[in-house]
C-alpha cells in the first residue's frame, strides 16, 4: 500500500497535540531505514511514516518479527497481525544477536517514561532501586536498541515528570551523566556503537543534542507553542537552538491516514481479533 | 522421552516447590494454562523466568508461588502495570519478591548460553546503563583477542522449562511455528521441559527448516487446547487484546484479583476454563 | 541494498586481489559459478574462508587465486583428499598457502559471533587437542562466573562473503532452505554481500519462519541457474556425486588438472558452462 | 521401515571382514540413542543399525539434519537424502551449539586416520605439522564430537598404519598422551565432557579401554581371527581382555540388508541423483 505523496502545503485544519507529535516523529524516518520499533508511540509513527512518505522503511520489532507490514497498530510487539506480514520472523536471541547487534538497524525508535538533559532513558522505576516509589516495567529492548542502532530516537510526551533534570535511574544511555558516556571509546566498541539520541519528538517540540556538550536543546516548535510551553513541561533550564525553527503542520493526507490506522486499530483491539482465528 | 501426560501429572511430575523454572513464549504462546495448573498445585518459592512476565507471572507471583523473578520487561504491553507483580515489588505483597533483572538482549543471550550448554553469555549490552549496578549477575570479560570489554551474564538452565506449541505428533516431536521467541532455548537449557499443545497430529506436514522440537529433548507433553488463552496460537485463535485491556483493573485491586482468581482458576472446572478460541471468534 | 548484477559485474565489483573472502555453503549450494568467476577474473592473494574447502576452493586454490586459507575440513567428501590443496600445502605448489585450521565446531562458532557483531566467539572446545598449539587463533577465557576455562577464536568478518540460494524476489530478499549451513551468518558477518540464485520469482512463497536473507543485507545478487553444481539446490538439482568422485582423477595430476580448468572454468562459454541441471537428469 | 528382529543363531555363512566390522559396529547402537554420526564409515554402520535392532535410533549430521532417515548412504554428510529425510533441518551453528554442545548426544561415532593406544584420533596429518608428509583433511567435526557426546565409539580398518603407538597429532582427544586427560578437570567442565572413546570396533575385533590405565584392550576378537592377526596389525603392544569374548557373527539378516542397503547406493551414486530433480 503504497501512501501518496503527502502535499506540505495542504496543512490539516485541526489537529491534536499528540496527532502532531506522531506525524513529526514518523517524518524523521527516511524511506528505506532500517528501524527497530520499541514499545508504544514509536510503533504509531513508524507505521504512519511506511503509509505516508516511507513506503519502504523497514520496521523491525524484537518479537524476531522482520520487515513488517501491519495493517493496524499492534498491541504488544509481538502481535499474530506482526508476524502475517512480516518477511520473515526469526527467533528472539537470533533478533537480538545478529539483526540489532550485527549492526543492522539504522535508528531505534523508543519511547520512555522519564528523559533527561543528556537524553538518558528511565523505565525501571522511580525512587530508590531497593525501595521504588513506582516500579515501571523495566528495560526490555531498550539499553541495546539504544547503543546498537546507528541512532536513536525517542519519542514522548513533554512534562515536567518525564523531562527530568538527571533521570532516577539510567536504563537506557542517552550521552551519561556528563554527556561523555560515549566519548574515549574502546574502538572496537566505539565502531559498534551507535550516535546515540540525535531527535527528541515531543507534543510541544523537536530537540535535538547540542554538537558540543550533547545536551538536549530545543530545535523546532511545533506551530503555536510558545518557548514558555516547553520551559514550563521542561525538569532542567531548557535551551532553545539560535536558529529556532517551527515544525511543519501535518498534511491533511497524513492526518487522515493517521485517524484512519487509528479507527481501524481501535475496532480490532476492541474485541478479540478475527484474524488467525482458525476456521473449525 | 516425550511422555503424553495430563496437564496436572505433567505439573505435578515435573515441577516441585523451590525450583527454578521457566514459562516461555514472546507475546505468543504463553503457557497460560499450565501456570494456572501451577496456581492450583499451589507450588511455593519458586525462582520464576520469564523475559515478559506478562499476566501469567502477575497472576503466579499474586498467588504467592514465586520467591524470586528473573525477567527483562514486567509491563502489561500497551496497557500498563503489571499490578500483582508491583504490589510484590513495592510493598511485598502477598510475599516478598526477589528480583534479578536484566535486558531482553541479555535474557536472549542467556537462553541461547544455557541451549549452548556454556556456562555464560557474551553481548555487546549495557553501556552505561544502571542494570550492572543492581545486578551481581551482569559482569565483564575482556576479549583476549582485541581487548573490548563485554557484557557478561550467566546462562539461563531451569530445573524446568515450560513453553506451549502448536502441535505433537503421535511420537511426541513438537512443532512451533509464527513468533517463536526463545521458546527451543528454553526447552533446551532446562533439566526438564513440559510442553502444553493445541493439538496432537498424525504428521507435523512441515517444511525443511521448521522449528520442530524431537520428542527426545522434551519430557512430558499435555494436550491443551486453548492453553496459550488469553495469549495467541498463530493457526488457532489470535491474542484476545480485550482481556489484556480488563486484567488492568483485575489486577488493580487485591480483592478483585483473588475473587476472579478464584473463580477463574482455582475453582475452574477444566484445565483451562476461561473463555478461550471458542469465545474469541 | 541488493542490485541485481550480472555475475562477472557482481565480482568484478565485489571482490578484490587481497581481500578476505568466504564461499560458504555446508554441502549444499556452494557457490561455484561464483568461485569460477573469481578464477577468471585472476584474482591474487587472497584469504579464503570455508568450514569445507570441497572442489571449489581445489579448484581455486590450484589457480593460484589464494595467498592464505582458513578452513576446518579440508577432503573431497566420501571420495579422498582435495589433491590441489594437498599440493598447495605439501609443495608449495603452484604458490605458498598459508593455513589457519579450526574445528567445524569452532568455525561454526565464528560464524555465529561474525554475524552477531561480536569480536570472538566461545565454546567448549578443542579440549585436549593438538590444535591450538598450531593455530595461534585459538585462545581460552575464563568463565567470569564458573571459573572455567573456555576456548575462544576470532569471529569470522571477511571483506566479502559470497553463497548460492534457492530464489530472489523482485525486490531482493533470498531464500535459502534444505541445509542452510553456515550461509545466514556468512552473509550477515560480512561487509558485503554476493549471492546467486536459481532464479528470480514474483513471490518467495515460503512459511512464517523461512530463512530468508532481507534486500537490504545483500549487495548485489546475480542469477546464475546451476551455480551450484556439482555441488546441489534443494528443490532444483541433485549433488553431482559422480563428479565428485571423478575430481579425484581430475585433481591428482597438476597438467591434467590444469587442462580441465582451461576447458571447463577459463574458456567457458557461459558462466557456468559445465554439465549441470540439464545433463544431471 | 521396521527392520525384523535379528536371529543370532541363523549366522550369515559368508561374510566379509569389513561387513563383520560394519555389523559389529551397527549392533553398538542401542535402540533410542542419540547418535552424532561422523564422515565416512560410521555412517554404514549407523543406517545398518537403523534398518536392523534399532529402528528408533536418532540419527544427527553435522550438515544439520536431526533424526534424518536416509533410504541410501550419503556420500557426504550433506547430502539431499538426509535433508529430505530428516524431522528438521537447523544451521551448522545451531548444530554444534545447541545439539552437540548443548549434551543432547548419547553417542558420537567416528572414523579416523590414525588412532593409538589411549584412543586419540589424528586425521590432520602424518610427520610434522608445518613441513607434512601427508597432509590429511582435518578435524572437522571430530574435535567437539569426541568431546561434548556422553561417549564415543570410533571404527576404523585395523592396520600398523591405524593403530600407531603414539598419533603424529592430536586432533581429537580420548583419553590424550598418558590417559589422563579427562581427569581432574573443573567440575563444570567435567559435568559436561563426555567419557571419552569406549568402543573401537575394527575389521579384526572389538577394543575397549582397560578402566584403570585407558589403554585400549582387545575385549572380543571376530570369529576366525587370532590373537597373533592383531598383534601384527597394531603399532604398540597390544593386550587381550582376560575373559576375550568372540565377537558374534552376523546374522543373515544383518548382511542382506547392509547388502542391499549398499546396492541401492552404489546404483544411486554412479550415476548423479534423480531424485531431488527438477522437473522441467
Amino acid at each position: 500500500m503504497n501512501a501518496s505523496p503527502e502535499t506540505s502545503s495542504d496543512s490539516a485544519h485541526d489537529y491534536t497535540a499528540a496527532e502532531m507529535m506522531t506525524v513529526t516523529a514518523s517524518r524523521a524516518l527516511g524511506n528505506g531505514t532500517t528501524c527497530f520499533v520499541g514499545i508504544g508511540l514509536p510503533g504509531e509513527a513508524a507505521n504512519l511514516a511506511r503509509r505516508t512518505h516511507a513506503p519502504d522503511v523497514v520496521l523491525v520489532y524484537e518479537s524476531g518479527t522482520l520487515q513488517t507490514r501491519p495493517d493496524i497498530l499492534p498491541l504488544s510487539i509481538g502481535d499474530g497481525e506482526l508476524c502475517d506480514t512480516a518477511l520473515t520472523t526469526v527467533s528472539v536471541p537470533e533478533m537480538f544477536r545478529y539483526w540489532l547487534q550485527g549492526g543492522h538497524i539504522d535508528v531505534g525508535f523508543l519511547g520512555t517514561a522519564q528523559i533527561d538533559r543528556y537524553g538518558n532513558l528511565n523505565t525501571t522505576l522511580i525512587g530508590d532501586y531497593r525501595e521504588p516509589k513506582v516500579r515501571l516495567p523495566g528495560g526490555g529492548g531498550a539499553p541495546e536498541i539504544a547503543t546498537n542502532s546507528r541512532e536513536l530516537f525517542v519519542t514522548v510526551k513533554h512534562s515536567t515528570r518525564t523531562f527530568v533534570e538527571a533521570v532516577d535511574f539510567i536504563t537506557t544511555l542517552g550521552y551519561g551523566r556528563d554527556g561523555r558516556a560515549r566519548d574515549n571509546l574502546n574502538p572496537e566498541t566505539a565502531r559498534h556503537m551507535g550516535r546515540g539520541p540525535t531527535r527528541v519528538i515531543t507534543d510541544l517540540c523537536l530537540l535535538e543534542p547540542d554538537p558540543d556538550s550533547r545536551e538536549l536543546i530545543v530545535t523546532s516548535l511545533h506551530p503555536g507553542v510558545t518557548r514558555e510551553q516547553v520551559i514550563e513541561a521542561t525538569g532542567w533550564e531548557i535551551r532553545f537552538a539560535d536558529a529556532l525553527a517551527t515544525t511543519p503542520a501535518p498534511s491533511t493526507h497524513e492526518i487522515e491516514v493517521l485517524r484512519e490506522l487509528k479507527k481501524r486499530t481501535d475496532h480490532h483491539h476492541s474485541g478479540t481479533e478475527a484474524s488467525g482465528e482458525r476456521s473449525s | 522421552m516425550a511422555e503424553f501426560l495430563g496437564l496436572s501429572e505433567a505439573i505435578a511430575r515435573h515441577v516441585h516447590d523451590g525450583d527454578t523454572v521457566a514459562l516461555e513464549g514472546f507475546t505468543h504462546l504463553i503457557p497460560f494454562a499450565a501456570g494456572h495448573e501451577i496456581i492450583r498445585q499451589r507450588r511455593r518459592e519458586l525462582t520464576l523466568i520469564r523475559m515478559t512476565p506478562d499476566l501469567i507471572f502477575d497472576q503466579m507471583i499474586g498467588m504467592g508461588c514465586a520467591s524470586k523473578l528473573i525477567f527483562s520487561w514486567g509491563g502489561n504491553p500497551g496497557v500498563g502495570s503489571l499490578h500483582r507483580l508491583r504490589d510484590a515489588v513495592e510493598h511485598g505483597y502477598p510475599a516478598p519478591l526477589e528480583i534479578l533483572e536484566h535486558s531482553h538482549a541479555a535474557m536472549a543471550c542467556a537462553w541461547e548460553a544455557g541451549a549452548a550448554g556454556l556456562p555464560m553469555a557474551v553481548l555487546r549490552g549495557y553501556v552505561g546503563s544502571d542494570l550492572p549496578r543492581v545486578n551481581p549477575d551482569i559482569r565483564t570479560i575482556e576479549c583476549p583477542f582485541t581487548g573490548e570489554q563485554l557484557a557478561a551474564v550467566p546462562a539461563n538452565r531451569p530445573d524446568v522449562s515450560i513453553v506451549h506449541a502448536q502441535k505433537a505428533d503421535r511420537a511426541g516431536n513438537v512443532l512451533i511455528e509464527g513468533i517463536i521467541g526463545v521458546q527451543k532455548e528454553a526447552v533446551l537449557a532446562a533439566s526438564r521441559a513440559v510442553i502444553t499443545v493445541e493439538e496432537v497430529v498424525d504428521e507435523l506436514d512441515t517444511h525443511p527448516n521448521a522449528c520442530v522440537l524431537p520428542a527426545w529433548c522434551i519430557n512430558a507433553i499435555a494436550t491443551v487446547p486453548g492453553g496459550a488463552w488469553p495469549s495467541y496460537s498463530h493457526g488457532y485463535y489470535a491474542r484476545n487484546n480485550r482481556f489484556y485491556k480488563e486484567w488492568d483493573a483485575i489486577a488493580r485491586d487485591r480483592d478483585t484479583f483473588a475473587r476472579w482468581m478464584e473463580d477463574n482458576v482455582i475453582n475452574a472446572s477444566s484445565p483451562n476454563a476461561q473463555p478461550r478460541a471458542g469465545e474469541s471468534a
